[in-house]
């Protein structure tokens, strides 16, 4: 096998490996005109295209609704599976497990994520799979046309005036108490913070969580809403202005000395951070909490990286599993010879 | 049962009076779980089969930790048998708990070996069995001291008791503690020493007054002795597993806690330490089957391992591979339901929910091994068909068979590569002419081709999902698409019925014919040979595989009764049978079900075949006898 | 079916020529989702009934929010028939991507209403249809600024257009939109403006040039227009269900919303805003279920409310109800399966995971409503017969039955109190004399008696449990008392059988019976009234509950051909039929099925039974057989 | 129905109801002689006792575990429910909705609640269900014999030599983060804080947390275990001496001036707290948060009060429920008079 796919003889810009823009182009979107989570997918499309993964390398996975909907509109000629509802985690894991060469990209939504499918993400990000978990977060289920959801911000209004009673359940903070190895938040709205951020996830090893704030227009982009727009645009709080520089490539901006802080990927790829907002230091994971607390009970909503850890052993290598997939072992080396096989069973008799 | 170790139907009495009986009885240790006693019941059994006799122990144990009654039944048989018997002859009482009932429980002409200090009144105090007292807490006492210790070694003394009252061989003995205690040589002698101490209690103390012992035979020769879930464990590794995804859960745990030794043992490289398999805990059943689709998907051969609630977490993600054509293999080793049921009792209840699990139109296929060498194979092939017909696999195996350990002809080693099935390479893509499209019938056996993610082709990329979709899986709801899709999955089907194992069918052209399948298989063997002692002759199918395979239908046409004998309330393969094979054919089955939860012994065979010669159960008759019916089918022989 | 608006069986084509065709014809609405369309439709469709034209409709959405298309169908039928035609008599048009395919499947002699834009190229340039053109958009946007609303109002102009072209009463659009925007005058306003614009462009621009025309009739006097998701949530509020648990899901959430609605309307005390009713949407279906069982056990009337992948999700829950005899009432909007499959199409495809869901043995009683009104009735009686029986009931609608209007007779306003069944309270235990066992047959019906917990009395208390238990529900491993419960619960399951309610049969001792259950019910009607005229009589068995009443062997013996007619691929009842009617019966049974995921039209009926009237369907035939019937069976009509 | 149940004639001390602490015993335990869980039983039975909760109102519920198996051994007349594994939760929320009046205790372990009851443990708090929740929490699975479970703490050593390569599922830190509203860790050995923590718990309205570290004699009470009897007395940060105060009774004991924080829960009662580990507002979520992250990251097991708030609406006030039970509403209260009715089906005709 080699590394790249063979490109489609179209002419235009090429990536790195040569590739064209257009190849991370998806199906044309069935999801409403102005839907975030079609912002989402240009930036997905943007970040792959400049990160240059290969797309036969890439596989996307997800679970169900509007959101899940989404990795049908990039990358076409990648493997594409949708899972059902809330499972997209365990799917990811094992196809992870089977092909550790395999870019993991994931997509759920708030539903998927936060309520059915809860424990199946807390329990990824325990095992510290190596893949891109995108939540495009509405705040209600779309699909099924404008129930709340579980990260619904408690008083936020429904379109028909219902109030949700709840407290949210914060996908960013869930991940930082859970001790997750990358967690960022960011908004559908906000390419430049997205795009950065996405190419980190991807140079990640481990769980890289994504919570993106995505606004339903169809059943939650009104007044009163927490995820509407206007509320986003109003209530976000930038913390940071994120370069990210891949590993073969010189930082070359020149930043002014004591401005910025520098994370260095596990690939060699790093992000450049220039503080916006609050004082926050990504490598303290208390300080992630407070910052999504605080954000919280300001009404505020803290978009940028939140917390990196880019050392931590991912799941492959918990597993100590070797570096060929495992999907690629043959009978040589999985079965035991005849004679293991005959000693196995003299100890039986 | 009554009781564990309860009489069996009624009248039946152990060897009565002072006769010898040699090689054929059964033997129950009554005791406390969590005392460590599983070791010395596993030196009896090994010592006993070292010495060539056919041993076939069955545990019964409690789904507790520590303090709960818990029985080991051992049964002796020259010809080999190796189901539960309903009674025991020889009775090792060291549970105070149970000892009054498991007294009244024995055979007139039975035999007791009892802690001394147990009293001898109430049903201890009959006078048809012989009792040995023993002192085997004041034995240990007196060499024992650490609390713990004694207790586990108290079960030991009553290996060496037993041993000297039925003549077990030293030879034997030292043999089964090697295999016991193959590392700790310390463990060993001091086993050795209890042993011993119950040898010659028994030579000093006590009068042999009954007829029971055993003498070398060569009734095991090239045998193995092996659990079922072991024999599984071994079958996935040599069937190329590499992704084993679980959640802890009885009687299931065992099959995969045995796959991560071999894999530790086989499949690590000794100088990095790393490992060809994954072994993944998962949080629950829901994610282990998804682990295990997921990883099938991306071409791993991948597992899950389960019982009965498993089962019924993974519907929603079994209809998905049913319908999306993703590979998984999905053990069910049952255990006695509904509901959390009886943890650690058995039974074949999940027959019906596996072969349609999920909403909708869904249809599985399902292995049943009857043996501990068809769990290996099983295993091994059920990985096979999980590629070769990208669906999830089930293999339905039960606590009886999976915990137990049974007698065996050994294992073949496998012939030949792994069939992973239709998988186009970057190569065959660039040979194909025409785009590849995933679910299309191109080959006129409902088979469609896949390919794997990171095939590198521009046009290796498909997409799978649970909802609509048309020849190039491509999202759709056209109607067309979907009864298309429907119908290639029904064919799909009947390609797969063709490619299951076909039945074991043992035939002479009796008038009777008998239907089983899985563990049930001992007690059919023996019970077909009790018929015959009886002048009652029957042929026997062993269907080994759901969807049935045609040669059942053939065999119920050449038989004009046919019992379907299975462990379960409901009749399951019955009611399969019933609905499936030929409508003409449907009077000549009849039913007969064994559901106390312990493996079905012969005599419940033999029973329910006897009473509906004479009185056809109700059961076929429908609805107005179905009330009836209830009360009467089942139950115990 | 091959396309929403597809061509019906070959050769049927609409009223050809100009004659008159008088309230008995099918018009269709293309139209794009998340236009608004369906506020026109139900003005139409009030309007026809307003004018008391029996009137069907039925949306053909897709599994999207906005963009793709949808069909509205609305059936006019002087004799009433509900049920789907196969094809449509007049189109209108609006949807550019679907404008060729819904031409091309106009029968010949067919209207059609179509967007002027839309080019008259392709099959669209066929000559054997009236087209009618009318620019919609530009009479929108002359009079519309706000694009939204302007798309919204194309709907209502078509409205106007096929008043004017069909002879709707003005009276009759009225009243329509009095309904539609009861609170809303400003909205009704602007909606009839649009409506006027339509009807005056007709009288304007377009020269009547076909025969199709309403008028006014008296064929909906007293009855209702009616949802069976809006039919059953009046049935729980009048059953006295005090908690609801529901997660979202097609088709099923808008029995829950609809529920939710009513108990702020009718169960909200307006002083202090005090809700007699809990509704709480869960975080999945297993803790929906799991609440509905936890406020069921502790006393109030529960239910959850889902569709297939929910069902799946249920199967452990629900057989820890079976086993530990905890009442709950589940409502399945059934769609179409396996998987996630086709969320917004319909199907019976669940009645047999239902029925038997979870692992182990267990059985559910399934209600099968095939009216609106048996959905009010079903939904009151499931919690009558959950209390009763202390068992999770299933009522399996479909989406078709659920989320279409339907006509329906009045509702009957329930007679008597609740049936809360066996329950003892403090004062009853006080006169009990002996200890109260939960689990003892003390009626001979084998439904034991309960207490809630709460109960101020100290022999009150009992132990809830999925695991083995006795009859005064303390915990055992005993097989004995295992094998006890379990036959009683299959007694249980005999005295549930009698208690379910009988089909409903017509019969005038025809050779052909027809068994058929649920929304199949209309096209079964109008199939028979269609086969008669042909010369064929046929009696007509509807099914009504599971498990199946005698009645239904009954009707089976009287006739010697019988058609079991469903809306899935397997032939679910059907299965059941041959596995639980008499055995001599299953000959009989001939399998007619429809799994195309729209609503099952008469002809489909006609041609399954017509086929094999001819040549017998080989599925009662067997295995050999099984191949070959997938392919012939199932299939549109 | 009256408010106490008929006490049986025994002799000896009784409660405020007038009932005997026999009334407050189970059946007699299953469990292995030594375990934690067991320890735990005696305290409820000692809170039971000492808080007088009528009989007749407790209702308990569990999952599936040797922990769930514990609420048989307590109040034996009080109705009981073992569910499904990791199912408690949506059991005990439905029997609440039923009849508030009910005293919910449930018991869980941390197999039951961090591994397949994740999602549902997660949406009781977010519910704030009124009742309380314990996890025994030993770190293995009891009842399949010894596997890890997800609260293992990471490097934690198995029976078998095994280790831990999973960072731990933290019941606190979770729920602290979740927003639940009342949220304690402590010891089956210490039940001079586990009694009057559990009598707060019940007076407590609202979800009330109890992670109890409780040994696993048989599979996790060895070196190298960090939930053995010895690691756990080792590591044990005690964060306050506490006293639980009933509504009905005054504060008698004389605490030095400034040395106690009283909380003041919804019934009336009070929680008297003397600090004696680290300083710490158990009504400050994020310092809740930290002190329990900061004694994971130092090995310590902080225990005690982390958080309370008092006054968080519950589930039954959030769906404003009536002060009568649902399920004992009948016919007159439940359905539609025939008026009302007629009405109704006339809008759709
Ligand atoms: C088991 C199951 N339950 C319910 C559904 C119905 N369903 C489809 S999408 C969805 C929620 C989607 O919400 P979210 O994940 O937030 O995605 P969004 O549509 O908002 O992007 C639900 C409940 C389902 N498909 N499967
Ligand atoms: C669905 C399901 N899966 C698995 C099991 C098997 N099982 C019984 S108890 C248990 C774990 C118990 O662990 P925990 O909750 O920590 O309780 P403990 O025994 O340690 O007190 C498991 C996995 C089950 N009963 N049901
Ligand atoms: S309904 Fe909402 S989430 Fe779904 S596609 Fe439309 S805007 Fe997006
Ligand atoms: S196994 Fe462990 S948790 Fe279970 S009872 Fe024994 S000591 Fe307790
Ligand atoms: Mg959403
Ligand atoms: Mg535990």
């Amino acid at each position: 096998m080699t590394a790249t796919a063979t490109p489609p003889p179209a002419a235009g810009p090429r990536n790195r490996i040569g590739i064209g823009r257009e190849t991370y182009k998806g199906l044309p979107t069935t999801l409403c005109a102005g839907c975030g989570h079609n912002s989402i997918t240009n930036h997905l499309i943007k970040a792959l295209y400049e990160s240059a993964i290969p797309p036969h390398r890439l596989a996307k996975t997800s679970g169900i609704g509007c959101s899940s909907k989404a990795i049908a509109y990039f990358v076409e000629s990648a493997h594409g599976l949708n899972a059902v509802h809330g499972r997209m985690p365990s799917i990811t894991t094992g196809a992870k497990l089977a092909d550790r060469e395999l870019v993991m990209v994931g997509i759920s939504g708030d539903g998927d994520t936060a309520s059915i499918g809860l424990g199946q993400y807390c329990h990824l990000i325990r095992r510290n799979v190596d893949c891109t978990y995108i939540v495009e977060d509405n705040g209600v289920y779309g699909l099924t046309k404008g129930q709340f959801s579980a990260t619904a911000d408690i008083g936020s209004v429904q379109k028909k005036g219902q109030v949700n009673e709840f407290e949210t359940i914060d996908i960013c903070g869930l991940a930082v108490e859970l001790g997750a190895s990358f967690v960022a938040r960011s908004f559908s709205g906000d390419g430049k913070q997205l795009v950065p951020l996405l190419r980190a996830a991807f140079a990640h090893r481990g769980t890289a969580v994504l919570d993106v704030i995505s606004p339903c227009v169809t059943f939650n982009d009104h007044e009163g809403s927490t995820k509407s727009y206007e509320y986003v645009k109003a209530h976000d709080t930038v913390l940071q202005e994120l370069d990210f520089i891949p590993a073969d490539r010189e930082i070359v901006v020149d930043y002014p000395e004591g401005t910025t802080t520098t994370v260095r990927l596990h690939d060699g790829s790093e992000m450049v951070l220039r503080k916006l907002g609050p004082e926050h230091d990504p490598s303290d994971r208390l300080a992630a909490l407070r910052v999504v607390l605080e954000g919280r009970s300001r009404g505020e909503l803290v978009t940028g990286l939140l917390y990196v850890d880019p050392e931590m052993a991912d799941l492959t290598e918990r597993e100590r599993l070797p570096q060929v997939p495992l999907r690629d072992l043959g009978e040589a080396e999985l079965r035991l010879s005849p004679d293991a096989f005959a000693q196995l069973l003299a100890e039986w008799a | 049962m009554a009781h564990p170790n309860g009489r069996g139907a009624a009248g039946q009495t152990a060897a009565e009076g002072l006769g010898p009986v040699v090689n054929d009885f059964t033997l129950t240790a009554a005791t406390v779980n969590g005392s460590g006693s599983q070791s010395a019941n596993l030196v009896l059994t090994r010592a006993l089969f070292a010495m060539g006799i056919p041993v076939a122990p069955k545990n019964v144990f409690p789904s507790n930790i520590e303090g709960l009654p818990t029985w080991f039944n051992v049964r002796l048989s020259p010809r080999g048998y190796q189901a539960r018997r309903a009674h025991t002859d020889i009775l090792v009482a060291l549970n105070a708990q149970t000892w009054q009932a498991d007294a009244a429980g024995m055979p007139s002409g039975g035999v007791v070996i009892h802690e001394a200090t147990l009293p001898r009144t109430g049903d201890a105090a009959r006078e048809d069995c012989t009792f040995y007292p023993v002192p085997f807490q004041r034995l240990a006492k007196e060499r024992v001291a650490n609390p713990d210790l004694r207790k586990y070694l108290t079960n030991m003394i009553y290996v060496g008791v037993v041993a000297e009252l039925l003549g077990i061989e030293d030879a034997a003995l030292g043999s089964a503690l090697d295999a016991q205690f193959r590392s700790k040589p310390r463990a060993r002698s001091s086993n050795l020493e209890a042993i011993e101490m119950g040898r010659s209690y028994v030579r000093e103390s006590l009068v042999k007054q009954d007829g029971f012992r055993v003498e070398r035979m060569n009734g095991t020769e090239g045998e193995l002795l092996v659990e079922g879930n072991l024999a599984a464990a071994l079958g996935c590794l040599m069937g190329g597993c590499t992704v084993m995804a679980w959640y802890p859960i009885t009687p299931s745990s065992s099959l995969c806690e045995h796959l991560i030794a071999l894999a530790d043992r086989y499949r690590t490289d000794q100088a990095t330490g790393e490992r060809r398999m994954a072994t993944i805990q998962a949080e629950d059943e829901l994610a282990a089957v998804g682990m295990t689709l997921g990883a099938a998907w991306a071409g791993a051969r991948a597992m899950t391992s389960t019982s009965g609630p498993g089962i019924s977490l993974m519907a929603e993600f079994v209809g998905f591979g049913y319908f999306a054509e993703v590979p998984a293999v999905i053990f069910d080793i049952q255990r006695v339901g509904p509901s959390t049921g009886l943890p650690t009792r058995t039974m074949q209840g999940d027959v019906s929910s596996a072969y349609t699990l999920s909403h909708g139109d869904t249809r599985h296929p399902v292995l049943l091994p009857g043996t501990v060498s068809e769990c290996y194979e099983h295993a091994r092939l059920a990985f096979d068909l999980a590629d070769r017909f990208q669906t999830p696999v089930f293999v339905l195996s039960d606590l009886d068979l999976g915990m137990n350990l049974w007698r065996s002809r050994s294992f073949a080693y496998p012939q030949g590569p792994f069939d992973r099935g239709k998988v186009l390479s970057a190569d065959d893509l660039e040979c194909l002419g025409a785009p590849f499209a995933r679910y299309a019938d191109v080959d006129g056996d409902a088979v469609p081709w896949r390919t794997l993610p990171g095939t590198d082709h521009p046009g290796a990329g498909y997409f799978t999902r649970g909802s609509g979709h048309d020849d190039h899986a491509r999202y759709t709801e056209s109607s067309t698409a979907y009864r298309g899709t429907m119908e290639r999955l029904a064919r799909k089907f009947e390609t797969i019925r063709r490619a299951m194992p076909a039945p074991l069918c043992l035939e002479e052209g009796s008038e009777i014919g008998l239907i089983a399948y899985g563990s049930s298989d001992a007690a059919v063997g023996e019970a077909r040979d009790m018929l015959a002692e009886r002048g009652i002759d029957s042929d026997y199918c062993r269907v080994r595989a759901l969807p049935v395979h045609a040669d059942v239908e053939g065999f119920v046409a050449r038989h004009p009764r046919v019992y379907v004998i299975e462990q379960n309330r409901d009749g399951q393969l019955f009611s399969i049978l019933r609905s499936e094979l030929a409508a003409a054919l449907g009077t000549r089955l009849r039913s007969v079900r064994y559901f106390d939860g312990d493996p079905i012994p012969a005599d419940a065979v033999i029973e329910g075949v006897l009473a509906q010669e004479e009185a056809p159960a109700q059961a076929a008759d429908g609805l107005l006898a179905a009330a009836a019916a209830t009360t009467t089918t089942g139950g115990r022989g």
